[in-house]
């Protein structure tokens, strides 16, 4: 009795001593990453890096490769997230705070400038990047085998990433709050352009119903601004958090990061330096250990099908690439922000709107269009746009040379030609808007109808189908029309985004710089 | 599996991976640090603790008021003027006065006629408050300043 | 799908690209064409017309008749049935933007002095000034147009009035002085050189510096009959006869007879004129002139 | 064993994160205030003469600090760089660190009434461009007060009766040059006043964004905008038809009084309005007041170039000779439709009928003793045809072929239908002296009293 006590309290004492060791294993289940073995474990037990496969094929770490886009975006998602809900601590979602408390983040918290900064200029990059990544991927060829839906989520992902940086900048309740609440409730109620044309505005007014859906009133008011702050911190969040995760999910279900089929298994110099290369044997692929793992998953799973010397293990070579990636995002964040300020305007006043009322650059382009349009510019061809990307996957089946930048040298050519054409063609039409105007300046009394069919926008939109369409018929490759649809709609975006950030002034007239624009 | 030769071979490799994992876990913390110093307020959005209560001819002696919004007591004898806090010293609720003293509703804390406590959990008497006068005439008790128990204002 | 396999297609459509791109450059460059200098119509249209029926307006006493009628309609009340400048309507008062009180006396027609004139200083006026004067009013001054009156009954006008100074007869006509505007008026150097001659010139003695007809002495001129006048502020843009480049050349070269305004015929080059229209524009802020 | 190409990106990141998360560490641990702050202290320790005060300097703690009026909706954090305002041992030091001037913050504590509702200017801010809020990269509507227009803000809690006997100099002659340049005459102020001009409610709190500030020269803030509108209204706004000049110091008076007029109220207990005894105008006063911004003395008859019209000389004594009193009443109470002339009666302007009353006889103090012989007019024998034959040829050249004026007055309204036949046949016989109208009568230009009854019916008809 009394040894049994006494070696129970030696249990106890060693079990302190030993907790160290014991908590370790608790959390590594198969022990520190000291070998290959150990290190495959790692990465399927840890709940966050179990989305990554246990080996990574070399191609995945080439940054000439992925230009690590997509991880960036991801990372950006991280830091908005984060420096969002310490800017959150501060921020007061009301009309009669809201502007005050922005305006203490700036003044009386420690880095609240800063983080407030962090935030938006993340939120921005993410638009940026998140394009940049879409590019990535088509231009690679890597929306194919099995990919097509993951490219769906993805232009979802595109167009909440949009939401939620147009739903940020409403919540400081200053100038450009207000201003881009009026303008986009009435983007909203814009489809009332077409019901009034039809006759139906009577019946079931669609616009008006959306507009004060969304403002919970006829003018931007106090229940404005709580549901703007819901969707922003709430309900987008929830949204894009789970799209990203079926996203990433589906990257490891559709069997990784596209590779070339003749992927060069003899690895250069450059390799060498960016992973550490398994040696010829030993590794777990090559030895007596199955596949168990991956069997669980149909379909074209990573690994299985390939030369395994192609592979190296994600622990430590992903996982080091990854945490450089972000720390490396980090600093690039921190760094802008430090120099460059979030705009914060005059305290919302709703009877002197901004002249020019212009949103954040990245809608610039689409409100160029709105100036033809409102109906068309924001709702129409946006959405046709979106549409036309998202079914490139599936009006593009050529299931070929995956992995391969432009899909080779004639990609480049297409792209290349393409991309003069598309500027030419662009500029030349703006200039010929911005000289002489369209139908309203001809003709004061036209029906609307005239200008919803045919106006600059839809014209261009028009070019650039026939466009692709031609270059398909031209080379015989819808993978070349692809290259085409998508470099076109990259050039409308460039340009139009510039145009409309450098080139448009108070009223929305052209001038060639800002040091032109008259003072108001 | 491991072998010296691999170890030399890797040595510097793993100073590089060692440092940079370092200075990256340092660079991180430092964002952290600097995140949670974010958290902390600067600025309280609160009344100035001192405030004006009248003039000493509006306490002749034997006075006993109580200023619900200041949350103080303020009394007046022939000895001279005194104010006395009426927060709880317990949890922070407002005490109510009673014969004996103040009594505090929430956990029954009692106190004695000058704040001493009698029974219940509060650990310390109700603080005495500065009272001083100002320029223009006016007594002005200053909240954020407690005095010793027993001071009085001489007028 | 072979590329080649219809090589027309591609052509085609190259070319409709090629098209494309000429047709919206060819449209830019004709809109500069269109940007160039517009059309001064007005003037231009009367004295066309005016040369050619003048002439064969003969002083015959039908239409000294005409005239005389019409003069006392429309012209008495302020000119006076005697043509002094003394009608019963009197002084008309003019409140300029700037606040300043203009007083317009009507002309004196007795003395065969006219302001708005195509000749050299001390000449009398060809009819063809009289008319346009008649026809489009004096801007300003109240001095209505006549639109509404045929040619015919004009022209009786101008014979009516040129009866008035005795001058008419006994001198002879002096030649008309064309305004050829050469094509650097407005351009920045031009500005330069015009703003030292309107310095040089004593200009800004009357008219101020800005131009704005504040200048020390414009307190203290009187016209040639004594009434107190004021010079030109040119920041209101209007000139009197009209705001052409051509209209101000002719404004220094003839001067303005009568008033203050002398005449630069003599004391300045022809070109240097201009480079003081150039100048002159840039005050009255005529964009559509300078360059 | 990692990638040196990785480890060495991660090296490098986190170097450059770690130097540039502790510059910007750095950066917020010594903002621009500090500085400030940290010589105050110096100063004040300086200056301290007695044990006590040498002290209180040692003990003074260098710290952001704000004051929070709840009942004013404002947080002030201007003393975190005007650190001095309250002590006096600062009184000769320089700017920031000076005591305030005068004795107001003895009726004014920095406690009760903060900075901002006197001095404008962004009190949360915490560095001193955006404070003062001084140019349009600042992004406040409104810019710190000059200091010679600071007594615009006392009007907020005091009334004028108050501030005279106070000093306030600046203001109260501001609110003399209001009443006696004529501004009510086209601006409505508590709803008293014409309608050419904007309202003036609230004017003194509108936001930068109000003004049109693409001519104003200098600083772009209200008070710039408001005095240079009234040194040259057409300065600033090209096309305005305002016509009172002022000297530059006249203008910062003004320009002080136009600022005093504001929205925002302060609450109650702030306030030390009395209501203020309604004093009775006299004619004069009103005339002042309302009149005299268009018709300045009524002496004058000439084309105006703002309003396009001529403005009538209303004490030209030829006018008065005509016109009776009920005729000025009537015009005055109902306006000339188609002219700047806006009908003043209580409905649209605000004016009482006594006030009106006063006016009239004000201007009627012109009229001669004699008044005109009464002439017999009877308008069923005119003939409109005749007479629009002459008037096209005699009175349209300045009154207008319909009738809408140009140098001639606008004789296309109800005044005319309304006025007295005898008072309009007299004007057209005899002319009106000391102004173009010529007299058109049988001894001037030779028209016939048929021939002037017959244009009296044809302009009654417009």
């Amino acid at each position: 009795m009394s040894e049994s006590l006494k070696s129970g309290i030696e249990q106890f004492k060693d079990n302190i001593f030993g907790l160290k060791d014991s908590l370790t294993k608790s959390y590594l289940r198969a022990g520190k990453p000291t070998s290959d073995m150990s290190r495959a474990a790692l990465m399927v037990n840890n709940f966050f890096l179990h989305i990554q496969g246990a080996k990574t094929h070399i191609n995945t770490l080439r940054p000439a490769y992925t230009l690590g886009m997509g991880l960036i975006a991801f990372y950006l998602f991280i830091i908005t997230c984060v420096s969002g809900a310490l800017v959150m601590i501060f921020y007061n979602p009301s009309i009669e705070h809201a502007y005050s408390t922005v305006k203490d983040i700036n003044y009386v918290v420690f880095a609240g400038r800063l983080m407030r900064n962090v935030h938006k200029w993340s939120g921005e990059g993410m638009i940026v990047f998140v394009l940049l990544h879409m590019a990535r991927v088509l231009y690679t060829n890597s929306y194919k085998r099995g990919r097509e839906f993951n490219w769906l989520i993805g232009i979802v992902l595109l167009v909440l990433t949009f939401v939620l940086n147009l739903t940020g900048y409403m919540l400081p309740w200053d100038q450009l709050s207000y201003w881009a609440l009026v303008i986009v409730s009435n983007i909203i109620q814009s489809p009332k352009e077409l019901t009034d044309i039809l006759g139906l505005t009577k019946f079931v007014d669609i616009g008006g119903i959306q507009k004060e859906f969304f403002l919970a009133g006829t003018v931007p008011g106090a229940a404005t601004l709580n549901r703007v702050y819901f969707l922003h911190i709430m309900l987008l969040p929830i949204i894009i958090t789970t799209f990203i995760g079926v996203h990433f999910w589906r990257i490891r279900k559709d069997g990784g990061l596209t590779v070339p089929d003749n992927f060069n298994s003899s690895c250069n110099v450059d390799c060498g330096n960016l992973v550490v290369l398994p040696k010829k044997t030993g590794g777990i692929f090559t030895t007596n250990k199955t596949y168990g793992l991956m069997t669980m998953s149909k379909g074209v799973t990573p690994a299985v099908d390939r030369d395994v010397e192609n592979t190296v293990l994600s622990w430590p070579n992903l996982a080091i690439a990854e945490a450089a990636v972000f720390v490396l995002c980090l600093a690039a964040v921190i760094v802008y922000s430090i120099f460059v300020d979030a705009p914060l305007k005059e305290a919302a006043n709703a009877l002197i709107p901004e002249n020019p009322a212009k949103a954040p650059w990245y809608f610039l382009g689409l409100q160029e269009m709105v100036s033809y349009s409102a109906f068309m510019g924001s709702i129409v061809i946006p959405m046709l746009s979106v549409l036309g990307l998202a079914l490139i996957p599936y009006l593009d089946r050529d299931q070929s040379d995956v992995g391969i930048w432009f899909s080779g040298s004639a990609g480049k050519k297409v792209a290349i030609k393409t991309l003069i054409v598309g500027s030419v063609c662009l500029i030349g039409m703006l200039a010929f808007v911005v000289n002489f105007g369209w139908f309203r300046n001809w003709w004061p009394s036209i029906a609307q109808i005239w200008i919803i069919l045919i106006n600059p926008a839809n014209l261009w939109l028009l070019f650039v189908c026939a466009w692709s369409i031609w270059i398909i018929k031209s080379t015989g490759s819808t993978r070349m029309g692809a290259i085409a649809l998508f470099t076109m709609f990259l050039v409308s975006y460039l340009i139009l985004t510039y145009v409309g950030t450098e080139l448009r002034g108070p009223n929305w007239e052209f001038f060639w710089s800002k040091a032109q624009w008259p003072i108001h | 599996m491991s072998s010296t030769g691999e170890k030399t071979e890797i040595g510097r490799r793993d100073f590089l991976g060692v440092s940079a994992i370092v200075a990256g876990a340092i660079a991180m913390l430092s964002v952290v640090a600097g995140a949670l110093r974010l958290t902390k307020s600067n600025v309280y959005y609160e009344q100035s603790q001192k405030f004006k209560i009248g003039r000493p001819e509006n306490f002749p002696a034997g006075t006993k008021v109580k200023l619900d919004e200041k949350k103080v007591f303020i009394f007046s004898e022939n000895s001279g003027l005194y104010a006395i806090s009426s927060i709880c010293t317990h949890l922070g609720c407002i005490v109510s006065q009673t014969d004996s003293g103040f009594l505090c509703p929430c956990h029954g804390s009692r106190y004695d006629g000058i704040g001493n406590v009698v029974g219940g959990p509060a650990p310390r008497a109700l603080p005495w408050l500065e009272i001083s006068l100002h320029e223009d005439g006016n007594l002005v008790v200053d909240a954020s300043k407690e005095v010793k128990s027993g001071t009085m204002f001489l007028i | 799908m072979i590329v080649n396999k219809k090589p027309s297609l591609q052509c085609i459509s190259y070319i409709l690209i090629m098209v494309f791109s000429l047709l919206i450059f060819s449209i830019a460059a004709a809109e500069e064409g269109a940007l160039k200098a517009p059309q001064d119509d007005g003037k231009n249209a009367v004295s066309v017309d005016v040369k050619k029926d003048v002439q064969d307006a003969g002083n015959n006493e039908a239409q000294l008749t005409l005239g005389k009628k019409l003069f006392g309609e429309r012209c008495v009340v302020c000119h006076g049935a005697s043509g002094n400048g003394k009608g019963p309507a009197g002084v008309i008062k003019v409140m300029e933007k700037s606040g300043r009180v203009l007083e317009i006396h009507p002309r004196d027609l007795t003395s065969g002095t006219f302001k708005f004139r195509t000749v050299s200083t001390g000449c009398l006026p060809l009819d063809e000034d009289l008319l346009r004067t008649i026809t489009d009013g004096i801007l300003k001054s109240f001095m209505p147009d006549a639109k509404v009156l045929k040619l015919d009954e004009r022209k009786a006008l101008v014979a009516y009035v040129k009866t008035f100074s005795p001058r008419f007869t006994a001198e002879e006509p002096c030649k008309q002085i064309a305004a050829k505007m050469p094509k650097w008026v407005g351009s920045k150097d031009s500005i330069v050189k015009g703003e030292a001659l309107y310095k040089k010139m004593k200009c800004p003695d009357c008219h101020g510096n800005d131009g704005s007809g504040n200048g020390p002495k414009s307190n203290d001129i009187v016209d040639d009959w004594g009434n107190k006048i004021l010079p030109f502020n040119f920041r209101t843009g209007n000139l009197k006869r009209g705001s052409t480049p051509d209209n101000v050349y002719l404004t220094f070269t003839t001067g303005l007879d009568g008033s203050g305004m002398p005449s630069y015929e003599d004391s300045l080059k022809d070109e240097e004129r201009w480079n003081l229209v150039s100048f002159t524009l840039k005050l009255m802020n005529k964009a559509e002139y300078l360059k | 064993m990692q990638s040196r190409f990785y480890a060495s990106l991660l090296l490098i990141s986190a170097l450059i994160l770690l130097a540039f998360v502790s510059y910007a560490g750095l950066r917020e641990l010594n903002p621009e205030w500090k500085t400030y702050q940290k010589e105050y202290k110096r100063l004040f320790f300086n200056n301290a003469v007695t044990p006590d005060m040498k002290k209180k300097a040692a003990e003074y703690t260098v710290g952001i600090r704000q004051i929070y009026i709840k009942d004013l909706n404002r947080v002030d954090r201007c003393d975190n760089c005007h650190v001095g305002v309250e002590n006096p041992l600062m009184a000769k030091e320089k700017v920031p660190y000076r005591q305030h001037s005068g004795t107001y913050l003895k009726d004014h504590p920095v406690t009760k009434f903060g900075c901002t509702i006197c001095h404008l200017g962004q009190g949360n801010a915490t560095n001193k461009k955006e404070a003062h809020a001084e140019g349009h990269d600042t992004y406040w509507d409104y810019p710190i007060l000059p200091l010679k227009h600071i007594q615009s803000s006392c009007t907020q809690c005091h009334n004028m009766d108050f501030l005279s006997k106070h000093g306030a100099d600046v203001i109260i002659e501001g609110e003399k040059l209001f009443n006696e340049k004529g501004c009510k005459g086209c601006h409505k102020l508590s709803g008293n006043g014409g309608v050419l001009g904007k309202a003036l409610d609230g004017v003194g709190s509108q936001p930068i964004h109000y003004f049109p500030m693409r001519y104003v020269e200098g600083e772009r803030t209200q008070p710039s905008w408001l005095k240079q509108h009234f040194e040259d209204p057409r300065k600033v706004v090209p096309e305005s038809v305002m016509k009172v000049k002022l000297t530059p110091e006249e203008a910062d008076k003004l320009t002080t009084y136009i600022l005093s007029i504001r929205t925002y109220d302060p609450p109650k207990i702030y306030r030390r309005i009395n209501e203020e005894p309604i004093v009775a105008k006299d004619g004069h006063a009103l005339y002042n007041m309302y009149c005299v911004a268009c018709h300045e003395d009524g002496k004058l008859s000439a084309f105006d170039e703002n309003l396009k019209g001529t403005i009538p000389a209303i004490e030209n004594p030829a006018f008065l000779m005509n016109a009776d009193d009920r005729f000025i009443e009537m015009v005055v109470k109902e306006g000339r439709k188609g002219t700047p002339m806006t009908s003043w009666q209580l409905s649209s302007a605000g004016l009482t009928d006594e006030e009106i009353k006063k006016i009239v006889s004000y201007v009627a103090l012109q009229r001669g003793h004699e008044s005109s012989k009464p002439v017999s007019v009877n308008l069923k024998t005119g003939d409109k045809d005749a007479g629009k034959e002459i008037f096209n040829v005699r009175c349209a050249l300045c009154h207008g072929e319909k009738g809408q004026g140009g140098l001639g007055l606008n004789l296309a309204n109800q005044i005319i239908k309304k006025a007295d036949d005898q008072y309009l046949f007299k004007t057209i016989r005899d002319g009106r002296a000391t102004t173009p109208m010529p007299p058109f009568g049988s001894t001037g230009l030779g028209l016939t009293d048929q021939q002037i009854v017959n244009v009296i019916s044809y302009i009654k008809a417009f």
